[in-house]
């Protein structure tokens, strides 16, 4: 049918950062749907433990101090991927290559550190749901933790090449940093619902 | 509204001034489609967003109708197979004692029927249309995250086609579409057949849960400039609405089945009572998702019937934002009531009256939706065409399926009729009423849309009464048997109960109603082939797919509609306004704010890639081997990994590097 | 083509009266239970029914009109919408009305339901096997404790109360003429009251998909005054019968040699198996394998002979016996009144 | 591509799946049924039978219906007793890596049908052939003499061991003789 020309776009700019680009509402519709995955699979648990007289069923306490060590690492990681998202914004490529690197350092740290976690809960997965539900829950957030830190690291050196220089770049660095802060979060409610509540029963 | 409170001015000032002072490659440009005449600019954009030919081509693509089609004609399959499923068990049962199909076959047939009818057909589809419309009427050019949504049809079609295979192995699911333990638990199913249900919801989730995420931004950041909230056709907003829902239902069944494969595969105890896990769980993380499950079916229906009813009516839909405020309230409300499944497991008695009262409100907004279709008709006599046939045929059905379920939201009344024919009876009159028959109209309606053909009236109105009586004749007696006792999946049945005439007479009825299937199948094939042309806007509809023409070419809209109306091609007979300035050598589509839709960026478009498919055979290999051994997820991490960084890795495309 | 209709509906009409009459129907109560759920289906029924025709008169209305709709669709009158609006806010209030109502009224049934069982005087744990019903009348005093299988005999007129668990998978335990069904969950204990107004043979059947058998998992409620109960209890405490005619003599020694004896209990004999029905008084019983055949000797010998051909796929396992041990293992069977 | 992927995909279900998966409880006298004369004397050497019933073997020792009915036979005829789950007791251990007369199945079912010296009784009558294949088949999965994917999984109570499906292969671990 006949057009019209009513609206003229030439004007617009080729990208955006955080909520003006789809790209930060596709990761945050991913963080919805991984969050709920937590948040039932925490359920699951709160659920068990309200079935039984004692939680922990006659398990050992686990050891908390790797998963606190590895909370630490952490929330002192969110400082440089504060920064790291700021200067992407500002499309700065220096301090964006830097805060890269550093964050890639800041998630293989907590990662090397988790491995000592499985040992600490001080029970196998296969002993009884107790068991289970802690494994189910350091391993949901593990896969979490493998997967993004390994995009960090692709982004990383993604940044350091060529195709490094664009506006879309800057943006995906925005969103992974993004995507970080929700790993964080993820894991503060889990912590507590591994350590801390077998404290209780 | 003028186009002037359109092109916004603030946005670009902003960004202008952070890429001057950030270190950014300098702005490439290209030729714009502003002035351009519509043959140049038609060449333009066909080589900029064409499918390139060839195989590798084909399976590159990224055009969201490539995509959709796919689907949808998977789909279509996947809902004969379970079609022929139907059928069998209704030859079995059509006499009492019939020896025609052993209780092993048969619990392997009606579990197949309800994980294909539900997972591989009713999503899917639902989501497939959506796939297709959605870009289109919302104004853009194809749908955000193309790539991801190429890789969600690879993923439900080796999903699917996994399922089927083990069947044909004889090592199909046994346990029912639910795969309650600890029936479907470590120790009474032996062998592979949960494991294959559990991997199978695995590879169909995520496939629905990627489209839904693609939906959801293309609806919140593509609409066509003008087109705010207020404008937005109700059909996107029922896949809005839905896409939703599934973001927070599907992970609930993806929980269960995990822990089931955990419990199967490597000991874990979530679902042992003797270690401290309990059965019951399992039925609360897979009704959570249960129920919403059949709204994600049901609500873009809604939707569909919202699209035909004003076309043939000759009016805008009867009170739009009440429609747009039930679905909404709908979505909400389907996550208050799962546990009306579970009445008969014996929960304490007020937990449950507080679920009978939930289930009782949710047909309060239902209800709001048919009063609201009805006084649409109000204004005259509506123009009766097959698509209007199959809305009637929803009406009709659905009413009878919503009603019954509000006997079954009754506690009391529940605990006679749970699990007894009359169940049966009650939700395929609510998915097939509810569902199919929508779809069947919407099939009518969008077909020359899609094709560029009519499909034959004489031969829809046909399919339409062989579907109409046969579906009834079928189920509609499955009421009253279930009130006799019968209960459900039951491969045979005493004589002396008196059951055999009219399950004689239920197989009957199910039999015709699968030959409407079949004629509905040719009216496609002879559509498709000798039907007449349909032209852009056979139906004289309202909303901007109709503006495009039929098919639509690779980049949907030669120039980007703006929305002036909830019925845009109504409101602008003479002349559609549009939006230039677009670029036509790269594939540069629109990107506008979320709730009044000002235009804001020009994004580039994902370009096509092989590597979604790769990804998808990697992750399907994957699943499929992690439910022999758990070092699957190990192994196949890598190719997983290599597959997603050779996917996000920038080839040089100025999609990519600008 | 229309013409099929009418006669669905005269098709289901017939077989629905033989339907009613069925021993296995929620429409023909024998209990207070049943019948408070029949009223309450008839009246839901009822109320829905009412309901749809309305909505199809405001369905079909408009095909009546002669006005066609306009075709310039955007002209649309809005006198007449708020007209409208006015019809589907009192429609929105009837509907809200009525499932408050609704509500109210399944609310209240439902204690009505609790109720009954307030006063039980027996209590039995019925335990779901695959494919089974294990039934234990529980007593004060250890000696008088019964096990018997599928079959529950009660006092009629008398509410009991059955302890509903499982020790394998979910099944669900429902006699339709006398109750509503209830889950029978592996770790769960549930608790339903049944109450039979006169004495009579209900049918039942397990209702929750349980594996290969669930369409054979049948039980009966078998009501009895009260004196007959009693008797019936008595008879079934005693030990079984010892087999006098020499091919019964020769049936038990097989039975105590052959695998039957690896699974089955008879009481006053070595067979002490508790995973299968304990045939103490199987003679006694009116059905076999779980409601599947009917008590007869033929039945028993074809049960033996090829259960994998009866009940495909269940526990049963099939022996080897010649001709003439089958005809001895049945001629015991059969005395075990 | 597609196909490619498809027929592999069909080609490795086929291969695991169908003997896997097969579910006949009828008794298969048709094959070999293992009706060999009681011997003279249950010692054997080396506890081999001659062959004849390999294929019904066969049938049975792969198969997880099998197996899994074999586990919960071996429940319900409490070869605990003596077996205690496998880890021995009165009787011998059955997760070790001794077999006392092979890890065969002819072997396993002549020790359950014919009894074996010093205690083992003999079930020849009270066990049909195709249960005492059953035991036979689950009996071998107890020393990870059985394919993984088709050993019985863990049971709905307290846990006694880690399941037969996660037992240590004995092939790897050069368990069996």
């Amino acid at each position: 049918m006949n057009q019209r020309p009513a609206v003229d776009l030439s004007g617009l700019p080729t990208f955006g950062h955080g909520p003006r680009s789809p790209t930060w509402w596709g990761t945050l519709g991913f963080m919805a749907l991984e969050g709920m995955g937590f948040a039932l699979a925490a359920g699951a648990y709160l659920y068990l433990t309200t079935l039984w007289p004692t939680w922990r069923l006659s398990a050992p306490v686990p050891d908390h101090w790797p998963g606190t060590i590895v909370t630490l690492l952490l929330i002192v990681s969110l400082v440089p991927n504060h920064f790291l998202a700021r200067s992407a914004k500002q499309c700065r490529m220096v301090p964006v290559r830097a805060g890269m690197v550093v964050m890639s350092l800041l998630g293989l740290a907590p990662l090397a550190v988790r491995w000592f976690e499985f040992p600490a809960l001080n029970i196998y997965w296969d002993t009884n749901a107790y068991g289970s539900m802690l494994w189910v829950l350091l391993g949901l957030h593990t896969t979490h933790l493998i997967t993004d830190v390994g995009d960090t690291i692709v982004l990383t050196v993604l940044m350091f090449t060529r195709h490094g220089c664009s506006g879309r770049r800057f943006g995906d660095v925005g969103d992974n940093a993004f995507y970080w802060d929700f790993v964080v979060l993820t894991w503060i409610p889990i912590y507590l619902l591994i350590y801390w509540v077998p404290r209780l029963g | 509204m003028s186009s002037a409170d359109l092109a916004s001015e603030r946005a670009p000032a902003t960004e202008r001034q952070a890429s001057a002072e950030g270190d950014l490659a300098p702005e490439h440009d290209g030729p714009r489609d502003t002035g351009m005449d519509d043959a140049m600019l038609h060449g333009w954009l066909a080589r900029t967003w064409g499918t390139a030919p060839g195989i590798v081509g084909a399976l590159s693509s990224v055009d969201h109708k490539v995509i959709a089609r796919r689907y949808l004609i998977t789909a279509f399959v996947f809902l004969c197979l379970g079609g022929l499923n139907a059928v069998a068990m209704r030859i079995q049962l059509s006499g009492p004692q019939r020896g025609l199909i052993g209780p092993d076959l048969y619990n392997q047939l009606f579990t197949m029927h309800g994980v294909t009818m539900m997972f591989l057909f009713a999503v899917p589809i639902v989501q497939a249309t959506g796939i297709y419309l959605v870009p289109l009427m919302v104004g853009s050019r194809n749908i955000a995250f193309p790539r991801l949504n190429a890789f969600s049809y690879w993923v439900y079609l080796s999903g699917g086609v996994f399922a089927w295979i083990s069947f044909l192995l004889n090592m199909a699911p046994d346990v029912g579409w639910f795969a309650y333990v600890p029936l479907s638990g470590p120790e009474f199913a032996p062998g592979k057949r949960a494991d294959v249900w559990a991997q199978m919801i695995t590879y169909t989730e995520v496939s629905s849960l990627a489209v839904a995420v693609a939906t959801i931004v293309t609806v919140l950041k593509q609409r066509a400039p003008g087109m705010s909230l207020d404008k937005i056709p109700l059909y996107v907003w029922a896949l809005l609405v839905t896409s939703f829902v599934v973001v927070f239902a599907m992970p609930a069944v993806m929980i269960a089945s995990t822990f089931l494969i955990l419990d199967r595969l490597v000991g874990t105890h979530i679902f042992n009572p003797a270690e401290g896990g309990d059965a019951l769980l399992f039925q609360h993380l897979f009704w959570f998702f249960g129920h919403p499950e059949v709204y994600i079916i049901f609500l873009p229906a809604t939707g569909m019937v919202s699209a035909i009813i004003p076309v043939f009516a000759r009016r805008p839909v009867f009170g739009h934002l009440g429609l747009v405020l039930s679905l909404i309230a709908v979505g909400f409300l389907s996550f208050g009531l799962w546990v009306h499944h579970m009445f008969a497991t014996g929960l304490p008695r007020l937990g449950a009256s507080f679920f009978t009262a939930s289930s009782m409100m949710i047909a309060i907004p239902n209800g709001v939706q048919i009063f609201c279709w009805l006084a649409t008709f109000w204004d005259g006599r509506p123009v009766i065409r097959t698509p209007l046939l199959f809305v009637f045929g929803f009406f009709v059905i659905f009413v009878i399926g919503g009603l019954t379920g509000v006997m079954l939201a009754s506690v009391p009344l529940d605990l006679q009729v749970h699990d007894t024919y009359f169940v049966v009876a009650h939700f395929h009159y609510v998915l097939i009423g509810g569902s199919v028959f929508p779809l069947l109209g919407a099939a009518y309606f969008w077909f020359p849309k899609i094709s560029g053909r009519m499909l034959s009236e004489r031969l829809g109105r046909w399919h339409f009464w062989l579907a109409f009586i046969g579906f009834n004749a079928a189920f509609f007696p499955m009421h009253l048997v279930g009130l006799w006792g019968m209960p459900r999946r039951v491969y045979t049945y005493p004589a002396e109960l008196g059951w055999g005439n009219i399950n004689l007479f239920i197989s009957a009825g199910a039999i015709l109603f699968f030959l409407s299937f079949v004629l509905f199948a040719f009216n496609l094939v002879h559509g498709a082939l000798k039907g007449a042309p349909a032209g852009d806007n056979p139906w004289d509809a309202g909303t901007l797919e109709w503006a495009t023409s039929s098919p639509p070419p690779s980049y949907n809209f030669a120039r980007i509609p703006v929305v002036t109306h909830v019925e845009p091609l109504w409101a602008e007979r003479e002349a559609l306004p549009v939006a230039t300035g677009l670029r036509v050598d790269v594939r540069e589509l629109l990107i506008s704010t979320v709730a009044e839709a000002h235009p804001d960026i020009r994004e580039k478009s994902a370009a096509p890639s092989i590597w979604p498919l790769l990804a998808a055979v990697a992750v399907g290999g994957t699943f499929l081997f992690s439910i022999f051994t758990p070092w699957a997820i190990v192994w196949g991490a890598a190719p997983v990994a290599i597959t997603l960084t050779g996917w996000f890795w920038p080839k040089g495309a100025p999609e990519d590097e600008e | 083509m229309k013409r099929l209709l009418p006669m669905a509906f005269a098709a289901a009409g017939t077989v629905f009266l033989q339907g009613c009459a069925g021993w296995q129907s929620a429409l023909d109560p024998k209990g207070p239970a049943a019948s408070e759920l029949a009223w309450l289906i008839w009246f839901f029924a009822g109320l829905c029914a009412v309901v749809w025709v309305l909505v199809m008169i405001a369905l079909a209305a408009p095909l009546m009109m002669r006005a066609r709709a306009q075709a310039q669709p955007l002209a649309v009158d809005a006198g007449a919408d708020d007209r409208k609006l006015r019809v589907v806010m009192i429609a929105v209030g009837l509907t809200t009305a009525i499932l408050v109502g609704l509500t109210l009224l399944s609310f209240f049934a439902d204690r009505t339901l609790a109720a009954i069982g307030s006063d039980a005087v027996l209590t039995v744990r019925v335990t779901g096997h695959q494919w089974w019903w294990e039934v234990r009348y529980e007593d004060a005093t250890p000696s008088r404790i019964l096990t018997t299988a599928n079959e529950i005999h009660i006092p009629s007129g008398e509410p009991v109360r059955l302890l509903l668990t499982s020790n394998d998978v979910i099944h669900s335990f429902w006699i339709p003429s006398l109750a509503g069904k209830l889950d029978l969950i592996p770790g769960h204990m549930n608790v339903l009251d049944i109450k039979a107004d006169k004495p009579g043979v209900y049918r039942g059947q397990c209702a929750e998909f349980c594996g290969a058998q669930h369409a054979n998992m049948g039980t009966f409620i078998i009501a009895e005054p009260r004196a007959k109960f009693d008797a019936w209890w008595n008879d079934q405490l005693q030990p079984a019968a010892a087999p006098t005619a020499d091919e019964a003599k020769a049936g038990e020694e097989l039975f105590l040699r052959r695998p039957c004896v690896m699974c089955h209990r008879i009481g006053g004999t070595p067979a002490g198996g508790t995973v299968a029905p304990d045939l103490t008084h199987i003679a006694s019983r009116q059905t076999l394998a779980a409601g599947t055949l009917t008590m007869s000797r033929g039945n028993l010998a074809a049960w033996i002979a090829d259960p994998q051909g009866i009940k495909p796929g269940s526990n049963m396992p099939v022996v080897e016996l010649s001709g003439d041990e089958l005809n001895a293992v049945v001629a015991y069977l059969e005395g075990l009144k | 591509m597609r196909a490619v992927v498809a027929t592999l995909l069909l080609a490795i279900l086929a291969l695991a799946g169908c003997q896997r998966e097969e579910r006949d409880t009828r008794p298969q006298s048709a094959r070999g049924s293992g009706e060999q004369p009681t011997p003279v004397t249950t010692l054997e050497p080396g506890g081999q039978r001659p062959p004849g019933s390999d294929n019904k073997a066969a049938s049975f020792e792969a198969n997880a219906f099998h197996m899994s009915e074999g586990k919960r036979l071996f429940g319900w005829f409490n070869c605990s007793g003596c077996h205690a789950n496998g880890g021995g007791g009165m009787g011998p251990a059955l997760m070790d890596e001794k077999w006392i007369y092979g890890s065969s199945m002819e072997s396993i079912h002549s020790t359950i049908r014919d009894g074996r010296p010093n205690g083992m009784p003999r079930f020849g009558d009270k066990i049909p052939d195709d249960q005492i294949w059953e035991l036979a088949a689950f009996v071998r999965s107890l020393g990870g003499n059985a394919p993984s994917s088709a050993a019985p999984q863990r049971n709905d109570d307290m846990m006694a061991h880690p399941s037969e499906n996660r037992m240590p292969d004995a092939a790897t671990l050069g368990k069996s003789p």
